[in-house]
C-alpha cells in the first residue's frame, strides 16, 4: 500500500509529517479547549499520534511482520520489522487507556461535586482556599 | 605637707573665686552702665545663706545634691596644679590627668541634677535639661582642644603638657583650638550668650530653684570655686600655666575680664541657638585646628 | 564537626556568658536557656569554623524562641531576620575562606596566602555579621525592639551578653585568625567612623525615647558602637581597651537592665511618662541605678571610666583626634540620657499613686554583684588588666603594665582609682559634716507639691512629672533632628514591601490554571528549541 | 465580544506557538536517520533459541521486556482501582435498553466471543494476539451482556476482583519463582517445547494466560464502572 | 539476593490483598520495613547489577549503585515511617494501594537502566501520585488530580517523545548504551532529545518554567501525602534526570542552563513562600525551593558539589517528612492547613519537633540540614561559584522569614487547645528529629557514603557490559 512512496525516507517523511500534524492539532485542542473530558481526548489524540509516528518510522516497503508464519522460517531483520517498537507502543496504548480511564473519573467525579467541568471555571484551590 | 597644699589651694580657689565673681558683678554692671555691688557681696551673701535658721529640704537625695556637687568642685580644683614646676600647689595632679578632670567637671553638675530632680519642681529639671543639652554642645569644642593639646604635647598628664609650652604657648601654636576652647569656656563659666541654664525669667533661675539656706550657700561657694578651676584649666592649657601665685593671679584675671567683658556685651541665647552656634563656629573651628596639627 | 580550644579569650566571653543563667530566677524557658549558654559556649570554644557557626546559630535561634514568649511577630521577625542575615554573611565569609584554604580548621587558615579581593571581600562579609549583632546604624533596628520586648531579664541577657558576640566574632576572626591578611585598611577606617557615628547617632535616639528599655538598647548600640571603632584600630592596647569596656558594659547593663526589671515587677509600668518619683519607695535601687548611670557615663569614681580612659588613650596614641573627638562628643551626650534615666524613674513627682507590688529579691543579687565590682574597679583600676594583657600576649601583642593595681597605665597618661575614690570620700563628708554642722536646720517639706511653681499652687492633677520629656529639645536642633525623624526601618519596610509585592507576582504564576502551566512549559519547549542549539 | 475577542486572541497565539513549534520540530526531524542495528533486530536474531516462540513480538513483550509488562498490568491495575475506588457505584444501567433479539443474540454470541478471547489468548506466541488483545475481545463479551440486559445483568464484583487479583498475583509470582528456582525474573522454568506448536514458549503462554485473565477482568470492571455511573 | 524483589514484592502484596483486605495497614508496615531491610543488607555488595530475560548487554538492566543505593535506602526508610505513621488510623486500602505502588515507582525509576522501563515506572509513580492527590474525594482532591493529571500527561507526551526519538536514531534503550551511541546522533536532533527528555523529567521533577502545578497539588492532597510527593516522588525524577544528564555528557553550557534553571526554582519559589498563607504551599514552596539548590549544585558536575547535593536529597527528606507529619496530625484536628493553626495548640513536644525540623529544613546548625547546606556553599566556594553562594545565603534570609513566621506562632497567642500526640506518633517524630540531629553532629558517616554516592553517580555507567 505504501509501496508508491517509493523509498522508505520518503514513506517516513510522509508519515513524519501526518503525525506531527496532528500532534499540533491535539496539542491545541489541549491548550485551548475549555471542557475537561476534550482535553483528555486531545491527550489520547496526540498519544495516538506518536504512536503512529514511532511505528511508521519502523515500517519499510516489503518488511513482514515479525511472526514465523506462512512459509518463514527464520527471524531476519532484513525482512521483518522491528518487534520491539511494536511490544513497546502494545504498553504504551495500555498505559494511555488506564491513564483515560482514571482521568475521566476524576472527571465525572468533580462534574457531580460542583456540576461543571471546565477548566477555566477551576478555582477551588490557590491561596485564599 | 600634702594636706596642707591641698587646704591652700582651695583657700586660694575659694579667695579667687569669690573675689572674681565680686568683679565679675561690678565689671558687667559697669559695662551695662551701672554701679555693681560691693566686691565682697557675693561671699557675705554666702555666710549669710549659710547661717540662716531653717531650710527646707525634699529628701536625703536632695540633701546629699548639693554635697556631692560641691566634692565635684574641690575634686577639680585638687587635681588641676597650679604652677607649673615646684613641689608646691601642685595637688593630687599627679594622681590623675587631664581626661580625669575633663570627666569630673561633670560630676558635680550630675550631683546637683540628682537633687533638683528629687524636689520634684519641674522647672529645676527644666534647667538641669537646658544644661545638659546645651553641655552636649559645649564640650565638643572643647574637647576638641584639648584633644589637639593632649596630641601635641604627647600625653594627658598636665605637667608635661604644660612643660611643652615652655618655648611657645599653645594660644599662639593653636589659635584656633584656643579659639574654639575659649568659646566654650564662655559656655562652660555660664557667661552670656550661654546662659540660658540659669535664666530666672523662664525657668525661676534653673537648677538652684528649690534650693534654700545652707543649700544655696554651699552652691554658691561651689561655684566660686569651680569656676577658678575652669580659669584655671584654661591658662595650664593654653597659657602654659603659671611659674608662680603672681603670674597664675595675673593670667586668671585677664582670661577672667576677657570672658567677663565677652559675656556683658552678648544677648542670651536660647539653648537651640546655643547648640546651632557651638556645634558650628567653635567646632569648626577646632576641627580645622586639629587638621593644621 | 565539632572541634575546640580553650583560650583565655574565650574564657573571658564564657566567665561572662555564665550570665545567661540569671533568668533561671524565674523558672521559665529553662532548655531554651541552657541551650542558649551551650550555644555560647561552643561559639567561643570553637576552633573551627564550623563550630563558630553551629554556635553562632544556635545562639540565634535559642535566644529567638526564649524571645518569641513576650515580643511581637514583627519584632521577631525582624530579630531572627537580622540575625540569619548576619549569620549567612558569616556562612559565606566562611564558605569563601573554605574555597582558598580547603579547611575549616583554626590551625589550618593562613590569610597571608589570601589574595587582596577575597580577603576585602571576606572582611566585608565579617563586617556585615559583626555589624548586625552590634547594632551599627541601619542595621540596628532589631535591637531596640527586641530589647523592649523581651521578658525585664531576657533584655538584660540580651544586652549584657548576646551583643558581645559579634565583639568577640570580630576579635577572634580579625585579630587571630585572618591577622595577616591584606585587608584594605581603608575598610577599617571605614569601620572605624561607622562604630563613632553609630553611637553618636544611637545616644540621641536614646535621649528621643520615652521607654525604659528602648533608652538602654540605644545605649548599648551607642556603647557597642566605641568598641567597634577602637578595635578598628587593630592594635594591641586597643583590644585592652576594647576588652576592658566589654567587660564594663556587660557589669552595667547587667545592673541596669535588672534594676528596671525590678522597677517593672514594681509597677508593671515600662515608660518614662507613666512612672517617677520612685526614689522613696525603692532607695536601694535608686542607689543602684545611680551607681549604674555614673558608670555608664564614664565618670571617674566608678569602673565606667577605666575603659573609657583606656578607648580614649588608645585613640590618642593612634592620634586619631577627629576619631577622638567624636567619641567624646557621643559620649559626652550620654549625659543627657543617662540622667533622663534616673530621673524618669526615680525623681520628680510621682504622676499617680497607682498599686506598687514588690520586686523579687532575687533581682536584687546580680545589681549588688555588679555595683560591688564597679565599686572596686573604680578603686582597683588595673585589676582585669593583667588578665587582658595575658589575652593580649596570647593574641600576640605587647603586654600591658599593671604593677600597681590602683594606677591605670597607658602611654598617655595614668590614674590613682585610690587616690581619687579617696580624695572624694574626703571631700564628701567634710562637706557633708560643714552641712550638718551648719546652724541652720533643714525641715522636711510635708507635702511633695509644695514648690516654687511661679507662684501657683500645683494640684496632684497638675502633671509635674513633664521632665520626663527631656531631650524633645533635640527635635528642634537643625542637626540632630533629621538623624531622630529619619529612622532606618523604613527603608527595611520598604525593601520587605518590594519582596513582598515580588512575592505576590511570583505566587500569583502559582496559581495558574493547569492548562496555563502546560502551554508555558509547551512555551519553554519552544523557545528552547527555537534558540537553543 | 470584547472577552469573545481576547478568547479567539489568546487562540490564535496559542495556534501560532503550536505551529511554530510543530515546525520548529519537523525541520529537526528531517535528520531523523535509522540506526544501524537496533537492539529489536538482536532480539529478534536471538528469539528462537531463547524463548522457541514464533511471534517475535510476543517474546519482547512478554519475556525480554516481561518487566515493562508487569508495569504495565500494575498500572491497569491501580488505573481500575482508582475507577472502583471513586465511581460511585449504583444497579441502574445508562444503556437501559431491553431488546429481546439483542438480548438472544447476546446469549448466543457470549460464549462466542469469549471463546474466540481465549483462543486469542493462548496463541498469542504463535500469531498477532496475545493476552492484551485477547482479554479485551473476553471483556468485550461482558460489555455485550451489559448492553443487552440493562439493569438486570450484574456480574459478580468479587469474583471479577479476586480473579484480577490472583492473575495479577500469579503473573509476579512467576517472577518470583523464576528469580528463586532460574536466575533471574521470568526465568524458563518451563520447557520451551518446539516452536511452532501450542505448547511452545514455556513461561511465556502462563504469562499470557495470566495477563488475558487479569485484562478480561479489569476491562469488564472498567466498563462496568463506567455504564453503571450514578447520575452523570 | 535480586534488586527486582523491591518491585515485585511491593505488587506481590497489592495483588494479594484481597487475602488480607482489613490489615493493610499493618502488611504495609510489614512490606515497608522488609523492604529497607533489603536496601540495608546491599550496602556491601554494591555495586549490583541485574539484567532481565536475557544477558544481552542491552536488555534491560537494573543497577544497585551507591548514589540509587542511597536513594533507595532513604525511600524505603520514608516509607516505612510514613506507614508506622499511619497505622494509628488503620486500614485505608486507597493509601495502602497507591503508596505501595508510588514506591514500586520511584524504585524502579533509580533502579532501572533502560529508558522505556523508566517510562514505565515514571507512569506508575505518576498514577499513584494522582489516585494519592485524589485521596480525599473531595472538591479539593479532584480538581488537584486533574490538573496534576493534565501536566503529567504532557509530561509523559514529550518523555515518550524523546524516548521514541533514541530510539529511532540509534535503536537502544538502555541508558548506558544510549551514552555510548549518542554522540552518532545529528547535534540538532541530539538537543531535541534532551530537550524533550528534559521537559518530560523537568515537569516532574519540578523545575521552574515547568513547575507551576506543584503548589496547587500540595494543597489538594493531604499533608502526610505530601511527605511521600516531597521525599520520594520529585527526587526520584531529579535523580533520573541528572544521571541521564551526566550519562549523556550535556555540553558545558546545558549544565550552566540546568543550573540557571535550578536557581531560578529556588529564587521564585521562597519568593512565592514568602507571601503564601496555607502551611501545604509553603511547605510545597520551600520543597521546590531545596530542588533549586540540589538542581543548581548537581549542575556543577562536581565531586564535592554533587555529594553535598544528595546530603541535601537525604536531610530534606527527613525532615520535610517529619514536618509534614506533624502537619498532617495538626490538619486532622484542625480540619484547615491555614497558617493560623500554628498558634492554636498547645503541645510541647510536636512544636518542639516542628520547631527543630524547621531549623534543619533552614540549615541552621546542629541539624543535619546544615552540613548538607554548609557543604553546598563550601564546594561551590571551591568552584569560585560565588554568585552562587551569594544568591543561596541571601534567598535563604526569605525562606527563614516564612518558616519562622510559622514558628512564631507557637508562643504567641492565647487560648490555645491542647493537642493530644499519641506515644507512637512521639516516637515516630522523635526519631526522625534524633535522626536530623545525630547526623548534624557526627555527618562523617553520612558524608562519605554521599561522596561514593556522588562518585559512582558522576563516575558515568559502572554496568559492566
Amino acid at each position: 500500500m505504501f509501496d508508491a512512496f517509493g523509498s522508505s525516507a520518503l514513506l517516513h517523511q510522509a508519515i513524519t509529517l501526518l503525525c506531527f500534524i496532528i500532534f499540533g492539532v491535539a496539542l491545541f485542542g489541549v491548550l485551548v479547549k475549555k471542557n475537561l473530558f476534550n482535553i483528555f481526548l486531545a491527550f489520547s489524540i496526540a498519544e495516538a499520534a506518536l504512536f503512529l509516528f514511532f511505528i511508521g518510522n519502523h515500517y519499510a516497503a516489503q518488511l513482514q511482520a515479525p511472526i514465523l508464519f506462512e512459509g518463514l522460517s527464520r527471524f531476519d531483520p532484513a525482512v521483518m520489522v522491528d518487534p520491539l517498537p511494536q511490544a513497546m507502543i502494545l504498553t504504551t496504548i495500555v498505559i494511555g487507556i488506564a491513564v483515560l480511564a482514571l482521568a475521566l473519573t476524576f472527571v465525572i467525579r468533580y462534574y457531580k461535586l460542583t456540576g461543571h467541568m471546565r477548566i477555566d471555571e477551576m478555582d477551588e484551590l490557590g491561596e485564599d482556599r | 605637707m600634702l594636706l596642707l597644699d591641698l587646704l591652700l589651694m582651695l583657700l586660694i580657689a575659694y579667695g579667687f573665686g569669690f573675689l572674681y565673681y565680686g568683679l565679675y558683678r561690678n565689671l558687667s554692671a559697669r559695662v551695662h552702665g551701672r554701679f555693681g555691688p560691693s566686691l565682697a557681696q557675693s561671699f557675705s551673701d554666702s555666710i549669710k545663706l549659710f547661717v540662716k535658721e531653717e531650710s527646707t529640704t525634699f529628701g536625703w537625695m536632695f540633701y546629699l545634691g548639693p554635697v556631692i556637687m560641691a566634692s565635684g568642685a574641690v575634686l577639680n580644683v585638687l587635681f588641676i596644679p597650679f604652677l607649673n614646676q615646684g613641689e608646691s600647689l601642685q595637688g593630687l595632679s599627679s594622681y590623675g590627668n587631664l581626661i580625669v578632670v575633663l570627666y569630673l567637671m561633670v560630676l558635680g553638675p550630675l550631683g546637683n541634677a540628682l537633687g533638683v530632680g528629687s524636689s520634684g519642681n519641674p522647672f529645676g529639671v527644666m534647667g538641669v535639661t537646658r544644661g545638659l543639652t546645651r553641655l552636649l554642645a559645649l564640650e565638643l569644642p572643647f574637647y576638641l582642644a584639648a584633644i589637639g593639646v593632649m596630641i601635641d604635647a604627647g600625653s594627658a598628664d598636665f605637667g608635661i603638657i604644660m612643660q611643652a609650652q615652655s618655648t611657645q604657648s599653645n594660644m599662639f601654636a593653636h589659635p584656633l583650638l584656643f579659639a574654639a576652647a575659649f568659646i566654650s569656656f564662655l559656655g562652660f563659666m555660664g557667661k552670656s550668650p550661654f546662659d540660658v541654664v540659669g535664666a530666672p525669667q523662664e525657668v525661676y533661675s534653673g537648677p538652684a530653684t528649690e534650693f534654700s539656706g545652707k543649700f544655696l550657700a554651699l552652691l554658691m561657694s561651689q561655684s566660686a570655686m569651680f569656676s577658678f578651676a575652669k580659669l584655671l584649666l584654661m591658662v595650664n592649657l593654653f597659657w602654659g600655666g603659671a611659674d608662680h601665685l603672681g603670674e597664675l593671679v595675673a593670667k586668671t584675671f585677664v582670661l577672667f575680664v576677657a570672658a567677663t567683658f565677652i559675656g556683658s556685651v552678648y544677648a542670651r541665647f536660647s539653648t537651640v541657638q546655643s547648640v546651632e552656634f557651638l556645634i558650628r563656629i567653635p567646632t569648626l573651628l577646632g576641627i580645622v585646628g586639629l587638621a593644621l596639627l | 564537626m565539632f572541634h575546640f580550644e580553650a583560650t583565655l579569650l574565650a574564657h573571658l566571653f564564657f566567665g561572662l556568658s555564665l550570665l545567661v543563667i540569671l533568668p533561671l530566677l524565674r523558672r521559665r524557658d529553662l532548655v531554651l536557656h541552657l541551650l542558649l549558654l551551650l550555644s555560647l559556649g561552643i561559639l567561643f570554644y570553637a576552633s573551627s569554623l564550623a563550630t563558630l557557626f553551629i554556635g553562632w546559630e544556635m545562639m540565634g535561634w535559642s535566644s529567638y524562641f526564649i524571645l518569641a514568649s513576650s515580643a511581637r511577630v514583627a519584632t521577631l521577625q525582624r530579630y531572627i531576620l537580622f540575625n540569619l542575615g548576619g549569620a549567612f554573611a558569616l556562612l559565606g565569609a566562611i564558605a569563601l575562606l573554605y574555597g582558598f584554604m580547603g579547611s575549616l580548621e583554626y590551625r589550618d587558615i593562613d590569610a597571608s596566602l589570601l589574595p587582596p579581593w577575597a580577603m576585602n571581600a571576606i572582611a566585608l562579609l565579617l563586617f556585615v555579621a559583626v555589624f548586625v549583632k552590634s547594632g551599627i546604624i541601619g542595621l540596628h533596628d532589631w535591637v531596640v525592639d527586641s530589647y523592649s520586648e523581651a521578658t525585664p531579664l531576657f533584655s538584660a541577657i540580651l544586652s549584657a551578653i548576646l551583643s558581645k558576640a559579634g565583639i568577640y566574632l570580630f576579635i577572634v576572626m580579625f585579630m587571630v585568625l585572618l591577622k595577616e591578611g591584606a585587608t584594605e585598611p581603608l575598610l577599617f577606617e571605614i569601620m572605624a567612623w561607622l562604630g563613632v557615628i553609630t553611637s553618636i547617632v544611637a545616644t540621641f535616639k536614646a535621649i528621643s525615647q520615652d521607654e525604659m528599655r528602648r533608652l538602654l538598647a540605644y545605649s548599648s548600640i551607642a556603647q557597642i558602637g566605641y568598641i567597634i571603632t577602637i578595635l578598628a584600630l587593630m592594635q594591641g592596647f586597643a583590644l585592652e581597651a576594647a576588652l576592658y569596656h566589654t567587660l564594663i558594659h556587660t557589669l552595667i547593663k547587667l545592673l541596669l537592665f535588672m534594676n528596671i526589671a525590678s522597677i517593672i515587677a514594681i509597677t508593671q509600668k515600662e515608660r518614662f511618662s507613666e512612672l517617677g518619683g520612685m526614689i522613696y519607695h525603692a532607695p536601694v535601687l535608686f542607689l543602684l541605678l545611680v551607681i549604674g548611670i555614673i558608670a555608664l557615663a564614664g565618670m571617674p569614681l566608678l569602673g565606667g571610666f577605666n575603659s573609657k580612659f583606656l578607648i580614649y588613650t588608645a585613640l590618642l596614641e593612634e592620634k586619631r583626634a577627629l576619631l577622638l573627638g567624636a567619641v567624646m562628643f557621643s559620649s559626652a551626650s550620654a549625659f543627657l540620657y543617662c540622667y533622663k534615666l534616673v530621673y524618669g524613674i526615680y525623681l520628680g513627682q510621682r504622676p499617680q499613686e497607682a498599686s506598687l507590688h514588690v520586686s523579687p529579691k532575687s533581682y536584687y543579687l546580680p545589681q549588688l554583684l555588679s555595683a560591688a565590682l564597679l565599686v572596686l574597679l573604680a578603686l582597683l583600676p588595673s585589676l582585669p588588666v593583667g588578665y587582658l594583657s595575658v589575652i593580649g600576649v596570647e593574641l600576640g601583642f605587647a603586654p600591658l603594665d599593671d604593677s600597681n593595681l590602683f594606677i591605670l597605665q597607658s602611654a598617655f597618661g595614668s590614674f590613682h582609682g585610690g587616690a581619687l575614690m579617696g580624695a572624694f570620700g574626703v571631700a564628701f563628708v567634710a562637706l557633708l559634716g560643714l552641712l550638718q554642722l551648719a546652724h541652720s536646720k533643714a525641715k522636711k517639706v510635708k507635702d511633695p507639691l509644695d514648690i516654687s511653681y511661679c507662684g501657683e499652687v500645683p494640684r496632684s492633677e497638675t502633671n509635674l512629672h513633664f521632665g520626663y520629656g527631656m531631650g524633645y529639645e533635640l527635635h528642634r536642633i537643625s542637626f540632630i533632628a533629621p538623624l531622630l525623624r529619619h529612622h532606618s526601618r523604613v527603608l527595611w519596610d520598604r525593601l520587605s514591601l518590594i519582596a513582598s509585592d515580588f512575592s505576590a507576582l511570583l505566587s500569583s504564576l502559582y496559581s495558574l490554571s493547569a492548562q496555563h502551566v502546560t502551554l508555558l512549559a509547551l512555551l519553554l519547549f519552544t523557545l528552547l528549541l527555537l534558540g537553543g542549539q | 465580544m470584547n472577552l469573545k475577542r481576547t478568547l479567539a486572541l489568546s487562540h490564535l497565539l496559542t495556534g501560532l506557538l503550536v505551529s511554530v513549534m510543530i515546525i520548529a520540530l519537523l525541520g529537526t526531524l528531517r535528520l531523523l536517520t535509522p540506526p544501524i542495528d537496533t537492539i529489536g533486530e538482536t532480539l529478534l536474531h536471538i528469539n528462537a533459541q531463547s524463548t522457541q516462540v514464533a511471534n517475535a513480538v510476543t517474546s519482547v513483550v512478554t519475556y525480554f521486556r516481561g518487566l515493562d509488562t508487569l508495569g504495565e498490568v500494575s498500572i491497569l491495575f491501580l488505573s481500575i482501582f482508582g475507577v472502583a475506588l471513586h465511581m460511585q457505584h449504583s444497579t441502574r444501567n445508562l444503556f437501559g435498553a431491553h431488546d429481546t433479539l439483542l438480548q438472544i443474540g447476546a446469549q448466543v454470541l457470549f460464549p462466542l466471543i469469549v471463546l474466540f478471547g481465549v483462543y486469542i489468548i493462548t496463541h498469542g506466541h504463535l500469531s498477532p494476539g496475545g493476552g492484551f488483545q485477547g482479554g479485551v475481545i473476553i471483556a468485550s463479551a461482558f460489555v455485550l451482556r451489559f448492553l443487552a440486559y440493562g439493569d438486570h445483568y450484574e456480574p459478580s464484583a468479587r469474583l471479577l476482583t479476586l480473579s484480577e487479583s490472583l492473575s495479577g498475583a500469579g503473573l509476579v509470582l512467576l517472577g518470583v519463582l523464576g528469580l528463586l528456582l532460574g536466575d533471574r525474573i521470568f526465568a524458563q522454568i518451563l520447557s520451551l517445547g518446539t516452536m511452532g506448536t501450542l505448547l511452545s514458549g514455556g513461561v511465556i503462554e502462563l504469562v499470557y494466560l495470566f495477563v488475558g485473565l487479569k485484562v478480561a477482568a479489569e476491562m469488564t470492571l472498567l466498563s462496568q464502572h463506567f455504564i453503571k455511573a450514578r447520575d452523570v | 539476593m535480586s534488586l527486582l524483589y523491591f518491585v515485585l514484592l511491593p505488587l506481590l502484596a497489592l495483588f494479594l490483598m484481597p487475602l488480607y483486605r482489613k490489615h493493610l495497614h499493618i502488611i504495609s508496615v510489614m512490606l515497608n520495613l522488609t523492604l529497607l531491610t533489603l536496601a540495608l543488607t546491599c550496602t556491601h555488595t554494591l555495586p549490583m547489577v541485574e539484567r532481565v530475560a536475557v544477558d544481552l548487554p542491552f536488555a534491560i538492566t537494573f543497577v544497585l549503585e551507591r548514589a540509587s543505593w542511597l536513594l533507595l535506602t532513604l525511600f524505603t526508610l520514608i516509607m516505612s515511617l510514613v506507614s508506622l505513621y499511619h497505622l494509628r488510623y488503620g486500614n485505608d486500602k486507597a493509601l495502602f494501594v497507591a503508596s505501595t505502588m508510588l514506591g514500586v515507582g520511584v524504585s524502579g525509576l533509580i533502579l532501572s537502566h533502560d529508558l522505556f522501563n523508566i517510562y514505565i515506572f515514571f507512569e506508575i509513580s505518576s498514577i499513584s501520585a494522582y489516585l494519592l492527590t485524589a485521596l480525599n474525594q473531595d472538591v479539593k482532591a479532584y480538581g488537584g488530580a486533574i490538573r496534576y493529571m493534565i501536566v503529567g500527561a504532557f509530561a509523559s507526551l514529550f518523555l515518550l517523545l524523546g524516548i521514541m526519538l533514541i530510539y529511532l536514531s540509534i535503536g537502544v534503550l538502555d541508558i548506558g548504551a544510549i551514552a555510548e551511541r549518542f554522540g552518532l546522533i545529528e547535534p540538532r536532533l541530539q538537543f531535541l532529545i534532551l530537550l524533550s527528555l528534559f521537559i518530560g523529567f523537568g515537569i516532574k521533577a519540578e523545575l521552574f518554567g515547568l513547575n507551576f502545578w506543584v503548589a496547587d497539588i500540595y494543597q489538594a492532597s493531604r499533608s502526610s501525602v505530601g511527605s511521600l510527593f516531597s521525599a520520594l516522588l520529585s527526587k526520584s525524577y531529579l535523580f533520573v534526570l541528572f544521571h541521564l544528564t551526566y550519562l549523556l555528557h550535556v555540553s558545558p553550557s546545558q549544565l550552566f542552563f540546568l543550573g540557571l534553571i535550578g536557581a531560578l526554582t529556588f529564587v521564585a519559589a521562597e519568593f512565592s513562600a514568602f507571601k503564601s498563607h496555607e502551611s501545604k504551599r509553603i511547605f510545597a514552596f520551600s520543597t521546590l525551593g531545596q530542588i533549586g539548590i540540589i538542581t543548581l549544585a548537581l549542575s556543577y558536575a562536581d565531586a564535592m558539589l554533587s555529594a553535598a547535593a544528595l546530603m541535601l536529597i537525604l536531610t530534606h527528606a527527613v525532615a520535610k517528612t517529619a514536618l509534614f507529619l506533624a502537619l498532617d496530625l495538626l490538619e486532622r484536628h484542625f480540619h484547615s492547613s491555614h497558617s493560623t493553626i500554628f498558634a492554636r495548640f498547645h503541645a510541647p513536644f510536636l512544636m518542639g519537633i516542628i520547631a527543630l525540623a524547621g531549623l534543619s529544613l533552614l540549615g541552621i546548625p546542629p541539624f543535619a540540614g546544615f552540613v548538607a547546606k554548609l557543604s553546598i556553599l563550601t564546594g561551590l566556594a571551591s568552584l569560585e561559584a560565588y554568585g552562587a553562594v551569594a544568591l543561596i545565603l541571601l534567598i535563604s534570609l526569605i525562606e527563614a522569614a516564612y518558616l519562622f513566621r510559622l514558628l512564631t506562632g507557637f508562643r504567641q497567642g492565647t487560648g490555645k487547645e491542647r493537642l493530644y500526640v499519641a506515644w507512637s506518633h512521639k516516637l515516630l517524630l522523635g526519631f526522625m528529629v534524633l535522626l536530623l540531629l545525630g547526623f548534624g553532629l557526627m555527618p562523617e558517616p553520612l558524608l562519605q557514603l554521599c561522596q561514593a554516592a556522588a562518585a559512582s553517580m558522576l563516575g558515568g555507567n559502572h554496568v559492566p557490559l
